[in-house]
């Protein structure tokens, strides 16, 4: 279990990077959709359908809101002039990131590997939720019912984002003097 | 062990994205690929060893199911993302309407 | 933004029927299968958007779509911060209080409010999401102009 | 009054919902509204103020209690530190809603502004009374995203600019703080702060707890823009309207950023020497560097960013000795004067930082330019915004009869007695440089010879900005008085409190 995930964070990872250097636009956004629905998959393989659904649908909007804008702009990268000290630069990176992850890697020794995990707080959700919430997914359970105050709050997030999309482009920002 | 590894390797990736590249669509892919790695990261926490996916199927004896919290809170924050992605999206339209290019340095001497 | 071919315009007459369906779906079954209001809200602004893109913008007066979607969208939300007030009233007088009988699990009719909050909450979601791809449609009209 | 916590949400939330709906049929509607509801949520937090039940007040959303002493639902948690950051939130907000009614006649879409506000409001005063490590994040995202949209409400090139770098930077931040309540949940498996207190109690030093206190620092310093992560505060509060960057600089990088560091690192990782070390670094940089860049500036609203910085390093640097002194085992007296001191200079700079920007905003109403160099000879038709912006800049650089000069002194004071001595030097350093950076502003503004050579844009600045003005202006006297034993116990001793014995917020909840 644990050698397949990794196996498919790595394509992630190599997915990810391409995107980053792709030259083309559109092709950097579908190596990061491929990113994304790799990531359904994982969610998958960790017996979490409610996000497998929610990934899906959420990536294909993301990617659809994406290529509306990139279609018909400047999707050539202007890379004006290799960067001279590129090899300088990736050999910066990579050091900091091996710094990162040992440190990371440092901290997370003593704690529990995937798949021992003792849920505390979880557990009351878990016994017994279909007699205090009465649903059967015990997700939408734990979401409108044990912790509703979170989804009002993400639903307010995303009436902001309409709210603000709409203020942000509409077509004139301030009166004109009179 | 690895697993977390890789998935902090990807956030890093993300992180690296965001503060190098010029292009203003690719600072917004840096970032999704920053959140698919701190969703991944969660899940990965909340999973239990031959655990059942957390629905009740009314056949089921004596289930050990994953733990549904992480993925009510990971469910909220894929939601968060795509608002901060649309948000981002929108000023990004809007500077390349201005400016003719997404690329950060032609608008820094644009701007002059 | 015109439309697309014929082929693509026929097979979506047929397809975005079926999705909004599932979308919907989805949304009423939130508490029985996997899914729920977000999954389910998404669905079918998908449907919508699919509509759009295949018929062209020309084929719906857009601004006045924008106005209707994001007037839904925020009665639907305040339906729902309602919804969840009226538990301060009724029961226990706590907000987000679960006030209705949970009847069996399993069964369509259960789960006390939860499906209620289910409802509302994806038609919110759909309205958002209508509402920001209109937003992105509208400006590209307007940058083309 | 338990019943009443839970209105600082529901009421501003269900007004923004409410906004779109009515407000494009009845005109005057939003804004009556907005200014009513925060009328209302600053009367409800006075009441809970002057009440003086000291009891931190508990409120179990959705009715679900704590099975086996574990709490299992998402806690309201209102104590005397965020009864203070409430009351600076709701007023604040009063004022700038107030003076936004004459400001943005200017703009169009007026309806999303005040639903924005309103949700920006909520968002804080949900951050602000949460006791839930996920819904805090939730609230925080609502807060910020209104946030990046107010700034962008001009939708001119700088200000769209400013936004996309506020908004790159404040995403990294979240997923920063959403990566550190990973961790934690990962140690903890539990989300409640008094629940992780209780845990984290024994092992506070283990590698992991430290990476994760090292990564939450990161996010929330991010949101709270101290100095090593202050590059995109300049260009925000600078292209955001008036009454927002009052806002933003007043209200929301002390609500979001200040708050949640006091609140996780007081209240719920156990505190430890390294860590009051970083805080108070981290809060001298601010200090130092904040008043450095600012000297240069000509551009109005950047200068008063920069300053933002550095008064934000006061509030730091009082704090962190506090948590120094309280580690080291020093006298709890010292290390009391110290946060209270930090708290009260919280409070003072929400007040007079505001009212900066809402007289920068008076001036860009009449003149329609911020640098000052073009500006010139405001003292004679302007009265009301040359007095209120006098009685500000003498407040900031700590003159005697006003506010800053108390809260200042609390903190040098402390310093010298916690026998940081270096510090006290650099607080009175830092204080003169505002003051003679602050008289320049001063002289350009009102004093200048030069007659405004440009077209004045409007004769006169609407009533409602000159009242916001006033009242300000007359709360950086009034809050002096703060010091005087009298308001001391409403105000400032209950939040001194919950920082200087930090270990009895888990105990009130968990022992509930």
């Amino acid at each position: 279990m644990e050698l397949l995930l990794s196996i498919i964070i790595g394509f992630m990872i190599i997915g990810a990077i391409y995107a980053l250097h792709a030259n083309d636009l559109l092709s950097a956004l579908m190596a990061a959709g491929i990113v994304g629905y790799s990531l359904v998959i994982c969610f998958l393989l960790l017996k979490a359908p409610d996000l497998a659904i929610v990934q899906i649908v959420v990536e294909t909007i993301t990617l659809i809101y994406m290529v509306a804008i990139v279609l018909n702009s400047s999707r050539k990268e202007l890379d004006k002039g290799k960067r001279r000290n590129a090899f300088l630069n990736i050999s910066i990176a990579v050091l900091v990131a091996f710094a990162l992850v040992y440190y990371f890697q440092l901290a997370i020794v003593n704690l529990d590997v995937l798949g021992e995990h003792a849920p505390r707080m979880a557990k009351a959700y878990m016994d017994g939720a279909a007699e205090k919430t009465g649903s059967a997914n015990l997700v939408t359970g734990v979401l409108f019912d044990f912790r509703g105050y979170d989804t009002l709050g993400e639903a307010t997030i995303l009436f902001t984002a309409a709210v603000g999309v709409l203020t942000i482009l509409r077509i004139k920002g301030r009166k004109e003097k009179a | 062990m690895i697993v977390f590894i890789m998935c902090f390797i990807l956030f890093l990736v993300g992180l690296y994205g965001v503060l190098t590249r010029r292009n203003l669509i690719k600072i917004v892919i840096g970032l999704t690929v920053m959140e698919f790695s701190v969703f991944l990261f969660l899940v990965l926490i909340g999973y239990i060893a031959h655990g059942e996916a957390p629905i009740i199927v009314p056949g089921m004896k004596e289930p050990v199911f994953v733990d549904p919290l992480p993925q009510a809170m990971v469910l909220t924050a894929i939601v968060i993302g795509l608002a901060t992605t649309a948000m981002l999206l929108s000023i990004a339209i809007r500077i390349y309407k201005k400016y003719g290019t997404w690329d950060i340095r032609e608008i820094k001497n644009l701007r002059g | 933004m015109e439309g697309m071919s014929n082929i693509v315009k026929k097979v979506t007459q047929l397809i975005s029927g079926l999705i909004f369906m599932y979308g919907l779906y989805i949304i009423t079954h939130g508490h029985l299968t996997p899914g729920g209001g977000f999954a389910g809200g998404a669905i079918v602004a998908g449907a919508f958007i699919l509509l759009i893109l295949a018929f062209g913008s020309k084929a719906l007066n857009l601004k006045k779509e924008e106005n209707a979607t994001s007037v839904t969208e925020s009665s639907a939300i305040l339906i729902v911060i309602i919804l969840a007030a009226i538990g301060m009233a009724a029961g226990g007088a706590v907000f987000f209080n679960n006030y209705l009988p949970l009847g069996r699990v399993g069964e369509l009719i259960s789960a006390g409010v939860i499906p209620l909050y289910n409802i509302f909450i994806g038609m919110e979601v759909a309205a958002a999401l209508l509402t920001i791809f209109l937003a992105f449609v509208i400006y590209k009209e307007e940058v083309l102009k | 009054m338990e019943q009443l916590i839970v209105l600082f949400v529901i009421i501003p939330l269900a007004s923004a919902f409410l906004i779109p709906v009515v407000g494009k049929l009845v005109p005057y509607f939003q804004k009556v509204l907005t200014s009513m509801v925060l009328l209302a949520l600053t009367i409800l937090i006075f009441s809970y103020l002057f009440s003086g039940s000291e009891a931190t007040l508990i409120y179990k959303v959705g009715g679900w209690e704590a099975v086996e002493n574990i709490p299992i639902g998402i806690y309201l948690v209102l104590d005397g530190l965020s009864a203070i950051l409430l009351l600076v939130i709701n007023f604040i907000g009063l004022l700038a809603a107030f003076y936004a009614v004459g400001y943005m006649r200017r703009y169009t879409a007026e309806n999303n502004f005040y639903t924005l506000l309103c949700l920006m409001i909520a968002g804080m005063n949900g951050v602000v009374l949460t006791g839930d490590l996920f819904n805090l994040y939730v609230f925080l995202e609502i807060a910020v995203i209104a946030s990046y949209v107010l700034v962008a409400f001009g939708i001119e090139k700088n200000e769209l600019e400013a936004s996309f770098k506020y908004q790159v930077l404040g995403g990294m931040a979240s997923l920063l703080i959403l990566f550190g309540i990973g961790m934690i949940y990962w140690l903890t498996k539990t989300l409640n702060i008094a629940d992780v207190a209780q845990l984290l109690k024994g092992n506070s030093n283990t590698s992991a707890v430290q990476f994760t206190q090292i990564v939450l620092i990161a996010g929330f310093g991010l949101k709270g823009a101290m100095i090593p992560f202050h590059a995109w505060l300049p260009d925000a509060h600078s292209s955001a309207p008036s009454p927002i960057s009052a806002m933003l600089s007043g209200v929301l990088i002390k609500a979001i950023g200040i708050y949640a560091i006091l609140r996780l690192f007081f209240n719920m990782f156990t505190i430890s020497y390294e860590l009051a070390l970083i805080i108070t670094v981290i809060g001298t940089l601010s200090m130092v560097i904040g008043v450095l860049l600012a000297i240069g500036q000509w551009d109005l609203k950047r200068l008063l960013a920069y300053h933002s910085i550095s008064q934000m390093g006061y509030v730091v640097i009082g704090v962190g000795m506090g948590m120094m002194i309280l580690t080291k085992g020093g006298e709890k007296g010292v290390a009391a004067l110290a946060i209270a001191g930090g708290l009260f200079h919280l409070m003072n700079h929400a007040v007079f930082k505001g009212l900066l920007f809402l007289n920068a905003g008076a001036i860009e109403y009449l003149l329609g330019t911020r640098n000052l160099k073009k500006m010139g000879g405001l003292g004679k038709n302007t009265p009301i915004t040359s007095a209120s912006s006098f009685s500000a800049s003498m407040a900031i650089s700590g003159i005697p009869p006003f506010n800053g000069f108390f809260s200042k002194l609390l903190i040098i004071i402390a310093a010298v007695k916690g026998h940081f001595y270096l510090l006290a030097l650099l607080a009175v350093f830092v204080s003169i440089i505002t003051l003679g950076s602050f008289l320049k502003f001063q002289r350009y503004a009102f004093f200048n010879k030069t007659k405004f050579e440009g077209r004045l844009l409007a004769q006169k600045i609407p009533f409602t900005m000159t009242f916001s003005m006033v009242v300000m202006a007359v709360l950086c006297l009034v809050m002096s008085l703060m010091i005087f034993p009298g308001a001391r116990e409403v105000f400032l001793t209950p939040a001194v409190d919950v920082l200087v014995n930090a270990t009895n917020y888990s105990t009130t909840i968990i022992g509930f």
